[in-house]
């Protein structure tokens, strides 16, 4: 039970990937344009993860080190065609906004690291959480990001909702009373976006008194 | 008898930053008198627009980090970037322009990195860039100068104020009427749909040299410039680097072909490049430290200029230019160390 | 003599106010005695004296109170007569700061009687003329008080004799002023030394800002008829008069970081120096006095005056009529390189050139500091083409290593970089602190690496050590082994026998 | 379907042999990690760090085994140029392990010592000098203040001194 | 020629891959701490990018495109990438331990660098030739390089700055490379392609 | 020796195990997935189609021929592009063809233009352009109506010299601040237009043979089938 906890506690805030290991930046940056865009990303990576994780630790034992990279990459890669071919097949118009992005997930590093630090060496069960927590962490960080560049950027929020669970939720949109700073959506936006949702976790880890980790700080105090 | 047993030198110090800066902004004082003469009152809400939130954002800052207030808002460098940025945005701005403009300027691009002297990239850029990416359309609502024969429309310093505030234009009058692309502008797109330099030329924005007004304006801003070097304020290797990145290529293909590119004499007095020389790039926190780096960082920012301004997606480069060679000011600084005395 | 302009511009530097009109407008005060002399028995860099009189004793003017036992060294002499109250540690300014060390304090009687048959005959075996100047306790003038001697006495044949009137610091005008009343004997002094060293060349440089001193030289010069003689005049730029600048600034040669400019053939000596060893040679007189600019505005007649070594500088200020308004600091030295007196209380010493009696408005009194607005006008101003501001960074990070890089050891002090820097930061006071630092750094790197050294030694002597032991064991246990062979053997063979023996035994049987 | 396999399969094959060859044929390299990291490190042998001495606590950091905060000799300046070495985040020093200062040394209290020639073979510096039965003495320029020779004194002889005294 | 070079300017500045086409993040912002590791990386990005490029060329045009196997691509791409990182890892930490060190985590890393997926497939989409998929690649290896070690000097600046507690790290680090990449937006419209 | 050379077996076996196992998974999923993928791209192309020609036009019944045709000089593409023609029965209604502008102020703009069969223009949309945002993108159809005056135009209505926007003294509405942009797109148009007056007949041609191929090819597809079912 509390060995789940820490591995949930470190893949969605102590070691998360996208805001503490900084791993898996391309998607996070190139899709957050909106909070759709950004949870849907994060679901698919969530199943890729998972999946992942499930396999090579299945057959950690018989990893040889030479090829272990090729192997990781493979896996994933089939994985990720696996559920590009299908969606796109099966689920149609959830491919529309999906497709463009599946393919980015196979070099979404968080996943290759997963795969050499966890689930090469840890047994199935916890490489199953520890790649959840992971994929929840960043599905999080994917969806925080893309509200705040949303807002700021086009003044909306929940845009494009239908897309992804059905006519109905066109009415979820929220449109707010202003027009945006088109630099929110564009790529420096991200850029600073992220910075400040960092930033917020620094703000939180430190207020909380939980160890965030040790970071460098500036080298000269004193004027 | 004692005495007081300070450190030395106890030669009284011959420099100090708010004078400085303060210098700073007495050069830009005729440059700025110039602006109002020829494009109306908009210049000055601007720049008081600037200033009142640049201040207001560098106090807010240093409340919110618990730091002394007093020592960093008198020395003046905030009032610099604000006028600074004034001159970048158009005088026909709706207020928030100019405060969001200035706010992002001292905000994110000096006080995140700590302030006056710690800044990475030249504030009043970062600030010019972010309006010019989030609002290109208030952005680029240029109006001609006041010159007797041009069908200018006049807005009083009232209208100025209203529109600033309000966005409300006196009722005769909307804002196609009175705005006109830049000379920049005109030449870029002149060239663009194949236009020869002389048929763009023609038009009744261009002067003697270039743009009419702007000619003027670039002039009180090189005067400026020449006292800020009479007083060693700035030093010449970047005002005269940048000029020579800029007008080398200019002449070289001007010569080449005159009908395809703009002559230098239209480069030097058009758009920032006075400005960018004397005043912008010559920001001694984001600029390179050595001598030597400081020629490649200036050559770097005008041929960075001429290359966006005949070849980019932007009319004017140099506030891309700046912050493109802020960036690899580390690298410069790191491979052009002065050899030190008697060492090889 | 040539007269002749460098037609090099010098690195870095600064022009300073002068501050030298008020002394330089009457000539140089002589005569003054003092009623108590404090002569500091080390006052030269090196190894101390050691005094050769008693407590009570009646010392006459030039008699020898202490005498240099090292070769770099140099005699102190009683530059008065009186009795000698007591041998005591005493705070004296030195170099670069104030130290404690012991002096010979003497009650002048007012006299100043000097010593009978003093003047003794110039030797001509140089390594005795070598041994008189020390005698002479003749010392660096310029600041530097190196015994001038050991600085004769190069390791490589001296290509350029610089005599240095270059005074380029504020306020100082003492060498300005011994050149204009004697040029002569500063000439004299120089063709003493050059002849000493056998160097083909002699420069005298001067700053373009004093031309009555370089009018004054010339003239001596072309009276010396020497064809070796040379005047430089060189801009006014602050601190062309430090030895490496100057070297540079006359024949374009840098002095490598780790020489001096004696390894590299150039030897600089200040005109007051040349003056001092003219009067020891054709004089007979040892080092008594020297001149000193009493100057600042806050003293009511600023002057130069010929000042006996150890006079109490308090009683220097009452000969020049006292403090004059709100003296707020007493300075040692120039107001760049001079350091702060706490009081009046110590003497003048062998090295001391100006004393500044400093009013509030004339000194630096503002001491806050703002971050570096990276202005790089410190380096444009370092003469030794340092990066203040990174020096700044490395050494309030105490990164060493940086420092290094940066060239800490290069800095020279001159405080240009100080006083030109826009946000008031005390760069030249953060570098010296820093050096004390860094001197324990690099001691430290050489201890480790000495240290890394002996634990290398140590475990191969450990190792070889384990392995005699396991060599002699493998021995033994060889032996024992080889004995347990043979035994076998034997026992076999034994057995054989036996069997053998067994069997031919059944045969017969 | 089949052929998409094979290719596959094939290309894999053919990249992986391509891997297990160059992985044969290359030379195994030198490591000069660990040399580095040591040039860094105090190198005076007091094994604070849990190591034996300088040099297996800079292999232990080569081979990424030991965090760089354990040297307390060599303080926060050690640890950040470590960090800068290594390309990470400097973490703070880890001050349980012990306070070795390099500014002291041992002084072997003449009236005490029985000149057992204990200390002798600990020192890894050799800075204890002695023969047996005869009083012993600290090389103060040679000795490291490492603390190693304390525990083998069987009459608590030796004492840790500031250098400068 | 031009032509080529345009190719190579394009990959480099003008749709910059890290700063505008958003592929490389990760050891964008994993290896730019010191300058010299920075160059490093750029180095070895570099040859991966360049070989990675080249020899997906040659897999697609005679094994994949032949037989029908377009839908392998992805499969057929990362499998060449990860040998070559692999073969990238195996030469530094055999001829440069310290750069393998100090790049540690983000060797492996390359493999999953979109970059370097992204050129394969950019070339495949856009039916370049052999020789323009090579400069593409070198091109972007190029821009990869110069912004890493832009960034890396930045931030080896920015650690002397006074940032605001919560920003100090890599939020900081952040705001510099979102400068940065306004900054590259200048070069928008250079290339038209 | 022996170890290592076992352990490259190994590696060797089990990456060709992963790589048959990966193939076979991603092949399988391919062969599933292919035919339905097939569809859905047909229905968004007619999705596409039906944007830019008038609701005249039901999705369902569109039923297009593709054909190719290259045209640089006007069309703006070097290599061949798809032009679609809808039919009803025998007589061709509307065509459906992608243009370039290429004076985009940033880039060149990427058009998709519907023309009746008389002319008349009965949509265009934006399919990729890079002009800036806040400015130029005012041609996309989710920002603005901009793109929709082109409706109901032809070349005779207005006359050649009114293509053109109002500032150039021509009948479109230009756009404030992006002149440049409304300028190119205009042409873009003109010039997507003079290619379909000129290659009209040309291209009804062809579409008519290839529609009779096609319906030749089922009913023999539909005769091959036959004998199966019987
Ligand atoms: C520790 C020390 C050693 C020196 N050794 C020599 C030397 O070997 N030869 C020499 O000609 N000068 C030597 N000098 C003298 C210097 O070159 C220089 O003349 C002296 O320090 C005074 O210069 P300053 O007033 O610029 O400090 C030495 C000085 C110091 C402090
Ligand atoms: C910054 C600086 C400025 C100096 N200025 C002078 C000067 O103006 N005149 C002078 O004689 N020595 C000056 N010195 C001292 C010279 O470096 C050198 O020590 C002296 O000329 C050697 O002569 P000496 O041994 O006879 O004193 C200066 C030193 C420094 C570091
Ligand atoms: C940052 C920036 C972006 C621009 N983007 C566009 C654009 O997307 N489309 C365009 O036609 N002109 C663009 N321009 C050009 C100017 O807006 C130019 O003034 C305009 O094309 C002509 O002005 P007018 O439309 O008011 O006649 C841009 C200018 C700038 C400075
Ligand atoms: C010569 C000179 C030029 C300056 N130029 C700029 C400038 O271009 N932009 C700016 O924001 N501040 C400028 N400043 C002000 C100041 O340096 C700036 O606010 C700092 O970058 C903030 O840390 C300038 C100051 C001086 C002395
Ligand atoms: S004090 Fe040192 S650093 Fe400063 S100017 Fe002088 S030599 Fe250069
Ligand atoms: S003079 Fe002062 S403010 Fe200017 S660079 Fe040097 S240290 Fe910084
Ligand atoms: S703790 Fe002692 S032994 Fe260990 S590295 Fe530091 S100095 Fe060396
Ligand atoms: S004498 Fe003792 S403290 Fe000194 S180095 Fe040797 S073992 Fe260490
Ligand atoms: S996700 Fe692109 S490099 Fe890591």
């Amino acid at each position: 039970m509390s060995r789940v906890r820490v591995l949930m506690l470190g893949g969605l805030w102590r070691n998360n990937p996208a805001l503490v290991l900084l791993l898996g930046l391309c998607p996070l940056l190139a899709v957050t344009t909106t909070l759709v865009n950004g949870l849907t990303l994060g679901l698919a990576t969530l199943v890729v993860v998972a999946a992942t994780n499930t396999i090579v630790s299945m057959m950690r034992h018989s990893l040889v080190a030479v090829v272990r990279i090729p192997l990781f990459v493979l896996i994933i890669a089939s994985i990720v065609t696996c559920i590009d071919l299908l969606t796109h097949a099966l689920l149609f118009e959830l491919h529309e906004i999906l497709g463009l992005f599946i393919p980015l997930i196979i070099t979404n590093c968080a996943i290759l690291a997963q795969a050499e630090t966890v689930a090469s060496r840890r047994p199935v069960n916890e490489s199953l959480v520890s790649g959840i927590a992971t994929g929840l962490g960043f599905c999080g960080v994917l969806v925080v990001l893309g509200a705040i560049r949303e807002v700021v950027g086009q003044g909306t929020l929940l845009a494009g909702l239908d897309l992804l669970v059905g006519p109905w939720a066109a009415n979820l949109r929220i449109d707010l009373p202003f027009d945006g700073m088109l630099v929110a959506v564009l790529p420096p936006g991200a850029f600073f976006g992220l910075a400040v949702v960092i930033a917020l976790r620094n703000l939180i880890a430190a207020r909380t008194g939980a160890p965030g980790r040790r970071m460098r700080t500036a080298r000269v105090r004193r004027s | 008898m004692q005495f007081d047993v300070a450190p030395g030198p106890h030669t009284a110090p011959i420099a100090s930053v708010p004078l400085t800066m303060r210098r700073v902004l007495y050069a830009l004082a005729p440059a700025a008198f110039a602006h109002v003469w020829f494009f109306g009152s908009g210049f000055a809400i601007n720049f008081v627009v600037a200033t009142a939130t640049a201040l207001a954002a560098e106090a807010a800052v240093l409340r919110l980090r618990r730091r002394p207030t007093r020592v960093p808002l008198n020395d003046c460098s905030a009032i610099v970037t604000a006028a600074l940025l004034s001159f970048a945005i158009p005088p026909l701005a709706p207020w928030w322009i100019p405060a969001f403009g200035a706010a992002s300027a001292i905000v994110v691009a000096k006080h995140l990195y700590g302030g006056l002297g710690r800044n990475l990239f030249n504030p009043a850029m970062v600030g010019y860039v972010v309006l010019l990416i989030s609002f290109p359309a208030e952005l680029t609502q240029w109006i001609p100068p006041r010159m007797g024969d041009l069908d200018y429309q006049h807005l009083g310093f009232l209208a100025h104020l209203s529109y600033s505030l309000t966005g409300a234009l006196p009722a005769d009058i909307t804002i196609d009427a009175l705005t006109r692309a830049t000379p920049l502008d005109l030449v870029k797109e002149g060239l663009r749909s194949a236009q020869t330099y002389s048929e763009i030329r023609a038009g009744s924005l261009f002067g003697g040299i270039a743009g009419r007004g702007w000619e003027w304006i670039n002039s009180f801003i090189a005067l400026g410039g020449l006292y800020l070097l009479y007083t060693g304020t700035i030093r010449w290797q970047i005002p005269i680097m940048l000029l020579v990145g800029l007008l080398f290529p200019a002449t070289l293909l001007w010569l080449v072909d005159a009908d395809r590119f703009a002559t230098p004499g239209f480069h030097l007095f058009s758009g920032a490049t006075l400005l960018g020389a004397f005043f912008i790039a010559t920001d001694p926190v984001s600029a390179a430290e050595s001598d030597r780096g400081r020629l490649i960082f200036g050559a770097g920012i005008g041929f960075l200029t001429y290359c966006i301004r005949t070849w980019g997606g932007y009319p004017d480069g140099m506030a891309f230019s700046v912050l493109l060679m802020n960036s690899a000011v580390p690298l410069i600084d790191r491979y052009t160390r002065p050899r030190i005395y008697g060492r090889n | 003599m040539l007269e002749y302009t460098p037609d090099r511009r010098p690195t870095g530097g600064l022009r300073l106010p002068a501050h030298k009109e008020a002394s330089t407008a009457q000539p140089i005060a002589r005569g003054f005695v003092p009623g108590t002399l404090i002569l500091a028995l080390q006052q030269h860099q090196g190894p101390p004296t050691t005094p050769v009189v008693r407590r009570g004793e009646r010392v006459l003017k030039g008699q020898v109170v202490a005498r240099a036992r090292a070769l770099r060294s140099a005699a102190v002499h009683a530059s008065t007569s009186g009795h000698v109250r007591a041998i005591e540690d005493r705070l004296v300014p030195s170099v670069h700061a104030i130290h404690r060390t012991r002096c010979i304090v003497i009650d002048a009687d007012g006299e100043d009687e000097t010593r009978p048959g003093s003047g003794a005959a110039w030797p001509k075996d140089p390594e005795e003329q070598l041994e008189h100047i020390r005698d002479g306790g003749i010392v660096g003038l310029g600041g530097g008080v190196f015994p001038t001697a050991e600085k004769l006495r190069p390791h490589t044949p001296c290509k350029v004799l610089i005599v240095n009137g270059v005074e380029c610091e504020p306020y100082i005008s003492c060498d300005d002023m011994l050149m204009r009343e004697a040029a002569a004997e500063i000439i004299d002094g120089a063709l003493i030394m050059r002849d000493l060293l056998a160097a083909p060349e002699c420069i005298v440089a001067v700053e373009r800002d004093k031309p009555q001193a370089i009018e004054a030289l010339l003239e001596a010069g072309r009276a010396s008829g020497d064809a070796s003689l040379k005047l430089a005049d060189i801009p006014t730029v602050y601190p062309t008069g430090g030895e490496r600048q100057l070297v540079e600034m006359l024949t374009g040669e840098e002095v490598p970081s780790t020489h001096y400019p004696s390894e590299i053939g150039y030897i600089c000596q200040n005109v007051g120096t040349a003056y001092a060893l003219h009067r020891l040679v054709r004089a007979g007189e040892p080092l008594l006095s020297r001149v000193v600019t009493v100057a600042g505005e806050g003293i009511a007649r600023p002057q130069n005056v010929e000042t006996p070594i150890g006079t109490p500088i308090g009683e220097l200020i009452e000969f020049c009529g006292g403090y004059v308004g709100d003296v707020d600091r007493l300075i040692l030295g120039g107001s760049m390189m001079g350091y702060a007196l706490p009081n009046d209380e110590m003497p003048i010493t062998k090295g001391s050139n100006c004393l500044i009696a400093a009013v509030r408005r004339e000194v630096r009194q503002d001491f806050s500091e703002r971050f570096c607005i990276r202005c790089g006008n410190c380096a444009t101003a370092c003469p030794a083409r340092l990066l203040p501001q990174e020096l700044l960074r490395a050494a309030r990070d105490n990164d060493h290593a940086l420092l290094d890089e940066f060239g800490l050891n290069d800095c020279i002090e001159c405080g240009c970089c100080d006083v030109i820097c826009p946000s008031h930061i005390p760069l030249t006071e953060v570098f010296r602190n820093a050096k004390f630092a860094h001197a324990r750094y690099q001691r430290q790197e050489v201890f480790s690496a000495e240290t890394q050294q002996r634990f290398k030694r140590h475990e191969e002597r450990k190792r070889a050590n384990v392995q005699r032991g396991k060599a002699r064991q493998d021995h033994l246990r060889h032996e024992v082994e080889t004995d347990e062979a043979a035994r076998q053997k034997a026992i076999e063979a034994a057995i054989k026998r036996a069997r053998q023996r067994r069997g031919n035994d059944s045969d017969a049987e | 379907m089949l052929i998409g396999t094979v290719v596959l399969a094939g290309l894999a094959l053919g990249l992986c042999a391509v891997l297990v060859l160059t992985d044969r044929l290359l030379p195994a390299g030198r490591d000069p990690v660990a040399e580095q990291v040591e040039s860094l490190l105090p190198r005076i042998q007091c094994a604070q760090c849990g190591y034996p001495g300088c040099r297996p606590y800079a292999e232990a950091i080569a081979a990424g085994d030991a965090d760089i905060n354990r040297c307390p000799p060599g303080g926060e300046e050690t640890v950040r140029r470590l960090a800068d070495l290594l390309g990470r985040e400097v973490p703070a020093l880890d001050t349980t392990l012990g306070n070795a200062s390099m500014n002291r040394v041992a002084r072997i209290d003449e009236r005490n010592c029985i000149g057992c020639n204990r200390c002798v073979p600990v020192c890894p510096v050799d800075a204890v000098v002695g023969v047996q039965q005869t009083i012993h003495a600290v090389i103060a320029a040679h000795c490291t203040g490492c603390e190693l020779c304390l525990a083998h004194c069987p009459v608590d002889c030796i004492d840790l001194v500031s250098r400068d005294a | 020629m031009t032509e080529l070079m345009l190719v190579i300017i394009g990959a480099a500045l003008v749709n910059n891959f890290v700063l505008v086409q958003f592929l490389g993040l990760c050891p964008f912002m994993g290896a730019s701490r010191r300058v010299e590791g920075a160059l490093g990386m750029a180095l070895a990005t570099g040859l991966v990018l360049t070989t990675a490029s080249g020899i997906s060329y040659l897999v697609d045009s005679l094994l994949l495109i032949p037989f029908d196997l377009e839908y392998l691509r992805l499969l057929a791409f990362i499998l060449v990438i990860g040998a070559a990182v692999q073969l990238t890892e195996q030469l530094t930490r055999k001829l440069s331990p310290l750069l393998h060190r100090v790049l540690g985590l983000y060797i492996p890393l390359i493999a999953s660098n979109c970059a370097v997926l992204g050129v394969a497939l950019l070339n495949s989409t856009a039916n370049r030739s052999l020789i323009a998929a090579l400069f593409y690649g070198a091109g972007a290896a190029v821009g990869f390089g110069l912004v890493l070690a832009l960034l890396a000097g930045l931030r080896e600046r920015a650690e002397f700055a006074d940032v605001p507690k919560p920003f100090q790290g890599h939020a900081i680090a952040f705001i510099t490379a979102g400068i940065m990449s306004l900054a590259f937006l200048g070069f928008t419209g250079f290339v038209r392609l | 020796m022996a170890a290592t050379e076992r352990t490259a077996l190994r590696t060797l076996v089990l990456v060709g195990v992963i790589a048959v196992g990966a193939a076979a998974l991603v092949s399988g999923s391919y062969e599933f997935s292919r035919d339905r993928i097939e569809a859905n791209r047909q229905e968004r192309l007619l999705q596409e189609l039906q944007s830019v020609l008038d609701s005249a036009f039901s999705k369902a019944a569109l039923n297009p021929t593709r054909i190719q045709a290259s045209d640089p000089q006007r069309l703006g593409y070097e290599d061949p592009v798809d032009v679609y023609i809808v039919q009803d029965e025998e007589r061709p209604r509307a065509a459906v063809f992608p243009a370039v502008a290429p004076d985009g102020y940033h880039a060149p703009i990427h058009l998709l233009i519907g023309v009746s069969a008389d002319g008349v223009v009965t949509g265009v949309r934006v399919i990729e352009h890079r002009e800036t945002p806040g400015l130029g993108d005012v041609i996309e159809i989710g920002k603005s109506d901009w793109i929709v005056q082109f409706d109901g135009k032809s070349l005779t209505s207005p006359q050649p010299p009114q293509w053109a926007v109002d500032d150039d003294d021509g009948s479109f509405d230009s756009i404030t601040g992006a002149t440049v942009t409304a300028r190119a797109v205009v042409a873009g148009v003109r010039s997507g237009l003079e290619f379909y007056e000129a290659r009209r007949e040309e291209l009804f041609a062809r579409a008519a043979d290839e529609a009779t191929d096609r319906a030749t090819e089922n009913a023999t597809d539909r005769a091959a089938e036959e004998p199966v079912n019987e």
